[in-house]
C-alpha cells in the first residue's frame, strides 16, 4: 500500500489522526483509540502489519508518546503510529501484548522507564529497576546521587 | 556414522595433542618485555614534552568539550609573553584516568596534537587518587610558535 | 629379576620370624594402609596434573607451568590451599549428612582398591570373588554422592545428586554384564586368576568380537558410572553449576575431588586387568623372540602403562565431546546398551560353551 | 531458617534462580525457572543487573560523543552499533560518506561478525560441555582482534566510526592481515564441522529442540539467525541495504528446522557468507577520503530518523527524536538481544534444563545488549 492509502486507511478509522511525512509515514492518534487502530491494521489483509519492529516511548513534555514502528513482511510497507497520552500523573493506554508478543517485553521496558502502564498486560512489574525507583526517561526525572551532570 | 562422528571429532584432539607447536595463550606477566602493540593502542592519554620541558597544549579546551565522561579538566592561567601581551596559558591539564573510556575522541579533536595515547595500559593502583593525574610537568611552557 | 612378589614375602618372612601372627597381621595391615593412602595423594596429584596437561595440549595451551619443574608441584600447591581454605556448610544443611557424606565417597574409593593386581603377587586382599566385590562396592559411592546432594539444601545440588542417582543405578547392569562376559570366559571371578587366564593373550584378542563390544560398552558405561564427560551431570557445570557439590569447599570439596580421579584411575585398573591381560605382558601365540622380550618389562610397567593408556582415552573423551541430556543418556543406556550387553552375554555363553575362544 | 511456602508445591513444581551469576547465562541474565522434575514449566527473565540507562546518557551528551557509548551494548558486535548511531546522526545531516569510509565500514562489520559468531561457536560448545571449542573460537577471533588493535586503537570497544566516515584511515598492514586472516581461517572452519557440526551428540542435543515456529518468530519480532533458523528473511542487508552493501554479492542463510540446530548452521554459513564479502570488498577498497567534511558541533535537524543494520545477532534499530540542539532528545536502541530473548519461554517450555542451555546459547544472548 501507499502512504496515500495508508493515510485514508487510517482516516477511516480515527477521523482526528494527524499524518507527518518523515523516513517513514507518521500517525498521531489519541491514546484511546490507538488499539482498536493497531488490532484493525493488524488483522486487515490488505495492510497486515505483522512485524512490530520497535515500540517505544517519548516524553514531550506536555505528553507522552507511546510510538509504534510497523512492518509487514508481506507487503513491504511501513507506518508509524504515534499514541498520544495526555495524562501525565496516571498514564495508561491499552497493551497490544495480544497482537504483537514482541510487545510484551518492550511494554514492560516503557513501564519501567516512562511510568506508563499498560491495561491488559499479562504480567506488568519493574523489569529492570526495583519498584521505588523513579521513572529515568521522563526529561523531569532527577537523581542528585547517580545522575552527574558535567 | 554416529561413531565415525565421534572418531573425527577425537582426530581433531588428538591431532592437537600430537602436534602440539602452536600456543594460543600469553605467558603474560612474563612476557612483558616482547608485548607488542599496534602504534595505535589506546592505553592512557599522555602530554609529551620535548627535552626543553616544552608542551604543544594551548589550553583550548577542545579535548574538554568533546570528551563524553568529564575526564579532562584544564585550568588556565594568564600569562604574560615575550612580547608584552597578556595570553592564556594552560596552569594544570587534569586527566581522571578513572573516568576515562579510552575512546579517543580527544585526540581527534585537538588541534595542535598536544595529547597523544600511550601504550601503558596497566592502570591498577591502590589508591583511587593516584588515578586523578596532572599531564603537563611542572614549570612547563608550550613550545614557541604553537598557537 | 625385580618382582614386587620377592619383596613383600621376604617382608612377611621376616616379621613372621620375628613375632607372633597377629601382630604381623597388624603391622602388616598398617603398612598396606600407609602404602594405600600415598598411593591414594599420589594418584590424586598425579591424575590432576596429567588431566591439565592433556586438556591443555588438546586446546593449543601450555597447562600449568608455574610451580616447580613444568608445572608438576602445581597439584600440590593446590592441594596446600584447599587445606588451608574455610570450610562452609550452609545454614540449613544437614550438618551431619553434610560432613559424613565426602567422607564416605572417599572410603568407597578405597576400598576399590584392595582387589587390583598391581603386579604378580601384589595385590591387598586377593579375595576370591574380585569382579563381584568391585561391582558391588562401586555402586556404594552414588549413596555418598546422594546423601551430599539431599543434605545441601540446594536445589541444584539435589537435581544433580537425582541425576546421579538414575545415571549410576542404569549404568550399573551394563558394566556388571561387560564384566560378566569376562567372568565367563576365564570361569573365574577373582581377578588374580583372569590375569593368570591371559596369560597367553588378552582378552580383548581371544575373545573374538563379544569380547571387542563388552569392552566398548565397559569404557562407555565406566564413563558414566565415572560422572565424567560426557556423561557428567551430576556435576554439568553449564546446567547445574557445580551439581551435587555446588556447597562444598575446602578439604571436603578436594575428597570428592580426589575421589572421582581415584575412581577414574580404579575404573582403567579394572579395565586393564579385565580386557588387556593386567599385569601380563603382550605376548603372541608362538613369536617366542617377541614374548621373550616383553618379559623383560616389569609387570608394574605394563600394569600401569594400561591404566594410563585407558585413563588416557577418558580424557579424551572428555576433552572432545558435547555432554549427553539427561534422558538422552537413559535412553542409551536402556535402548541400546543394555540389550546390547545382554545379547552379547547369549553369544559368549555360546562361543565359551562350544569353545571357539582361544 | 523458616520458610514462608514449601519449596516444592502439591503439584511438584518448584523454581530454580537461573543466574545472575551461573555458568551458562554468559553475563548477569537472571532466569527463574519452574520445573517439574528436570521439565521446564515457565522461565521469566528477571533484567537490570547491567542496567546502565544508555539511552538516558546519549540525552545528555552531544552527537559526536554519544556513539562510544553504543560499544558497550552489544561488545561483541560494537562496530554495528557504532555504524548504527554514526548513520542516524548522518541521515540526519543527509551527510554523504566517502565511498572509502563506507567499503571499509563493510569490511570491518564482516570482521566483527565473523568475531563474535567464532565467539558464539565456542561458547555454545562451552555450554553443550564440551569445552575445546572455546579456544579453537579463540584462535580465530583473537588474529581479527589483532587487525581491529592495529587499526583502530582498542581490541572490543572500538569507537571507530564517526558522523562523516571514520575515525583514522585503515592502517597500512590492514589488507594484508586480513588476507592471512581469510587463509588460515579457510583452514580451520572445517575444523568446526569436524567438532561440533557432524557429531552424533551435538546433533542430538540440538535437532528438534527450542522449537520457535515462524509466525512466533515474526510475532516475537525475533531477527538475525534466530528468525532465519526459523525460516524468515530478515537481513537487512538484503531488504534495507546501507553504507554499499547493495554492491556485493552474498546470500541470506536460511533453514527451516526452526530448532537449535537451524539455527546453528545458519551462523555457520554466515560465516562463510561474510568471508565471501570480505574476499570480494578486500582488493577493492576505493581511494580517497575516509571521512566527510563536517561542522565542529553538530546540530541534526528537527524530526524522526531510524536506522537499521544488521550486527551479529539481528537487526538494530536507532531511533532518534531530535529538537534541534545538539543533543538528541530521545534515542531509543531496539537491540535485537531484547526480543530474541522474548522468545525463550515459549522455546523452552516442556524441555529440559540441559536444553534450556543450548536455546540460550543459539540465541546468542549479549547481556548488556539488552539490558543498556
Amino acid at each position: 500500500m501507499t502512504n496515500e492509502d495508508l493515510k485514508s486507511l487510517i482516516t477511516q478509522h480515527v477521523s482526528e489522526a494527524v499524518f507527518e511525512e518523515g523516513q517513514f509515514l507518521n500517525a498521531i492518534v489519541d491514546g484511546s483509540k490507538a488499539f482498536s487502530l493497531l488490532k484493525s491494521i493488524r488483522e486487515n489483509p490488505e495492510t497486515e502489519f505483522d512485524y512490530l519492529f520497535c515500540q517505544s516511548g517519548v516524553d514531550w513534555k506536555e505528553f507522552f508518546y507511546v510510538v509504534y514502528h510497523l512492518s509487514s513482511k508481506k507487503h513491504k510497507h511501513t507506518l508509524v503510529i504515534k499514541a498520544k497520552i495526555t495524562d501525565r500523573v496516571n498514564p495508561r493506554i491499552e497493551s497490544v501484548a495480544g497482537i504483537w508478543k514482541t510487545a510484551e517485553m518492550n511494554e514492560l521496558e516503557i513501564f519501567d522507564l516512562f511510568g506508563i502502564k499498560f491495561n491488559n498486560h499479562p504480567n506488568l512489574r519493574r523489569l529492570f529497576l526495583d519498584d521505588t525507583w523513579g521513572f529515568p526517561l521522563r526529561k523531569d526525572y532527577t537523581d542528585d546521587v547517580n545522575i552527574v551532570s558535567l | 556414522m554416529a561413531i565415525k562422528s565421534l572418531v573425527s571429532g577425537m582426530r581433531l584432539t588428538g591431532y592437537y595433542f600430537t602436534h602440539h607447536k602452536e600456543i594460543l595463550t600469553q605467558e603474560y606477566p612474563d612476557n612483558r618485555e616482547t608485548l607488542t602493540f599496534g602504534e595505535r593502542f589506546r592505553g592512557e592519554v599522555v602530554m609529551p614534552h620535548d627535552e626543553n620541558n616544552e608542551h604543544r597544549c594551548t589550553g583550548c579546551t577542545a579535548c574538554e568539550i568533546a570528551c563524553p565522561n568529564g575526564t579532562i579538566k584544564i585550568l588556565t592561567k594568564m600569562e604574560v609573553g615575550e612580547d608584552g601581551k597578556k595570553k592564556k596559558a594552560i596552569e594544570k591539564f587534569v586527566y581522571h584516568l578513572g573516568m576515562c573510556t579510552f575512546c579517543n575522541l580527544c585526540i581527534v579533536a585537538c588541534p595542535t596534537d598536544a595529547i597523544k595515547m600511550s601504550h601503558d595500559f596497566e592502570h591498577s593502583v591502590f589508591d583511587r587518587k593516584q588515578l586523578t593525574k596532572v599531564l603537563n610537568k611542572p614549570d612547563s611552557k608550550i613550545v614557541k610558535g604553537v598557537e | 629379576m625385580f618382582s614386587f612378589y620377592d619383596i613383600s614375602n621376604s617382608i612377611h618372612q621376616w616379621l613372621s620370624s620375628q613375632m607372633g601372627s597377629t601382630a604381623v597381621m597388624l603391622i602388616e595391615m598398617a603398612i598396606v594402609g600407609v602404602l594405600a593412602i600415598s598411593l591414594f595423594a599420589f594418584l590424586g596429584l598425579l591424575l590432576v596434573y596429567m588431566e591439565r596437561k592433556v586438556a591443555a595440549f588438546m586446546q593449543l595451551r601450555l597447562g600449568p607451568n608455574r610451580v616447580g619443574w613444568k608445572g608438576t608441584l602445581q597439584t600440590l600447591a593446590d592441594t596446600i590451599k584447599l587445606l588451608f581454605k574455610e570450610g562452609f556448610s550452609p545454614d540449613a544443611s544437614d550438618k551431619f549428612l553434610f560432613n559424613f557424606a565426602p567422607i564416605l565417597v572417599i572410603v568407597v574409593a578405597m576400598l576399590l582398591l584392595a582387589p587390583i593386581p598391581f603386579a604378580k603377587g601384589f595385590q591387598i586382599y586377593d579375595i576370591n570373588i574380585g569382579v563381584f566385590y568391585i561391582s558391588a562396592v562401586s555402586s556404594i559411592g552414588v549413596i555418598g554422592i546422594l546423601m551430599a546432594g539431599w543434605s545441601s539444601n540446594n536445589k541444584y545440588s539435589l537435581l544433580g545428586a537425582m541425576r546421579s542417582g538414575a545415571q549410576i543405578v542404569s549404568y550399573e547392569l551394563s558394566a556388571g554384564l561387560s564384566l560378566v562376559v569376562i567372568v565367563a570366559f576365564s570361569g573365574s571371578m577373582s581377578l588374580t586368576q583372569i590375569v593368570q587366564s591371559q596369560a597367553d593373550g588378552w582378552w580383548i584378542f581371544k575373545g573374538h568380537i563379544p569380547a571387542m563390544i563388552a569392552f566398548v560398552i565397559f569404557i562407555i558405561a565406566g564413563t558414566a558410572e565415572l560422572n565424567r564427560a560426557p556423561f557428567d551431570f551430576a556435576e554439568a557445570e553449564s546446567e547445574l553449576t557445580a551439581g551435587f557439590h555446588t556447597e562444598y569447599t575446602g578439604m571436603r570439596f578436594a575428597m570428592f575431588f580426589l575421589a572421582e580421579y581415584i575412581n577414574m584411575f580404579i575404573m582403567a585398573a579394572v579395565g586393564a586387568t579385565l580386557f588387556l591381560g593386567g599385569w601380563m605382558p603382550l605376548h603372541f601365540g608362538n613369536l617366542s623372540g617377541f614374548n621373550h622380550i616383553m618379559d623383560f618389562i616389569p609387570h608394574i610397567v605394563w600394569f600401569m602403562g594400561k591404566t594410563f593408556f585407558l585413563i588416557f582415552v577418558l580424557m579424551w573423551f572428555r576433552w572432545t565431546f558435547p555432554r549427553l541430556r539427561i534422558d538422552q543418556l537413559l535412553t542409551l543406556e536402556w535402548k541400546y546398551l543394555m540389550p546390547i550387553s545382554l545379547f552379547n552375554l547369549l553369544l559368549v555363553a555360546l562361543v565359551v560353551i562350544k569353545g571357539w575362544h582361544f | 531458617m523458616e520458610l514462608e511456602q514449601p519449596a516444592i508445591s502439591d503439584t511438584g513444581d518448584f523454581t530454580i534462580n537461573m543466574g545472575p551469576q551461573h555458568p551458562s547465562t554468559h553475563g548477569v541474565l537472571h532466569l527463574k525457572v519452574t520445573l517439574n522434575g528436570e521439565t521446564i514449566k515457565n522461565v521469566e527473565p528477571h533484567l537490570g543487573y547491567i542496567h546502565r540507562s544508555i539511552e538516558k546518557m546519549s540525552e545528555a551528551s552531544t552527537y559526536r560523543n554519544f556513539i562510544y557509548l553504543t560499544s558497550r551494548m552489544d561488545y561483541l558486535s560494537a562496530h554495528m552499533n557504532n555504524q548504527a548511531c554514526a548513520m542516524v546522526v548522518e541521515k540526519g545531516l543527509q551527510l554523504e560518506i566517502p565511498p572509502r569510509a563506507k567499503v571499509i565500514r563493510m569490511l570491518m562489520s564482516e570482521l566483527t561478525r565473523l568475531a563474535s559468531h567464532q565467539l558464539w561457536w565456542g561458547a555454545l560448545g562451552l555450554d553443550l560441555g564440551a569445552i575445546t571449542p572455546y579456544f579453537l573460537g579463540f584462535r580465530d577471533r583473537e588474529e581479527i582482534l589483532d587487525i581491529f588493535e592495529e587499526t583502530c586503537g582498542a581490541r572490543l570497544t572500538m569507537n571507530y566510526n564517526v558522523p562523516g566516515g571514520l575515525m583514522y584511515d585503515i592502517h597500512p598492514n590492514f589488507v594484508g592481515k586480513v588476507k592471512t586472516f581469510l587463509k588460515n581461517f579457510e583452514d580451520h572452519l572445517p575444523e568446526y564441522k569436524q567438532l561440533l557440526t557432524g557429531n552424533i551428540i551435538f546433533e542430538e542435543r540440538t535437532k528438534g529442540v527450542g522449537i520457535l515456529t515462524p509466525e512466533d518468530a515474526l510475532s516475537f519480532g525475533c531477527t538475525g539467525a534466530v528468525a532465519r533458523g526459523s525460516g524468515i528473511s530478515c537481513d537487512v542487508r538484503k531488504w534495507n541495504p546501507y553504507d554499499g552493501y547493495e554492491t556485493v554479492q552474498f546470500e541470506e542463510p536460511m533453514e527451516t528446522g526452526c530448532d537449535c540446530y537451524s539455527r546453528y548452521v545458519v551462523r555457520i554459513r554466515e560465516m562463510e557468507e561474510s568471508v565471501k564479502i570480505i574476499e570480494q570488498l578486500i582488493d577493492n577498497i576505493p581511494e580517497g577520503e575516509f571521512q566527510a567534511k563536517t561542522k565542529v558541533v553538530l546540530k541534526v535537524p528537527k524530526g524522526e530518523y531510524y536506522t537499521r543494520v544488521e550486527t551479529a545477532r539481528g537487526e538494530l534499530g536507532v531511533y532518534l527524536v531530535s529538537d534541534g540542539s545538539s543533543n538528541p532528545y530521545r534515542i531509543k536502541y531496539r537491540s535485537p538481544g531484547f526480543s530474541n530473548l522474548a522468545a525463550l519461554n515459549t522455546m523452552a517450555k516442556g524441555n529440559k534444563i540441559g536444553d534450556l542451555v543450548a536455546i540460550m546459547a543459539t540465541l546468542d544472548l549479549v547481556i548488556p545488549d539488552i539490558d543498556r
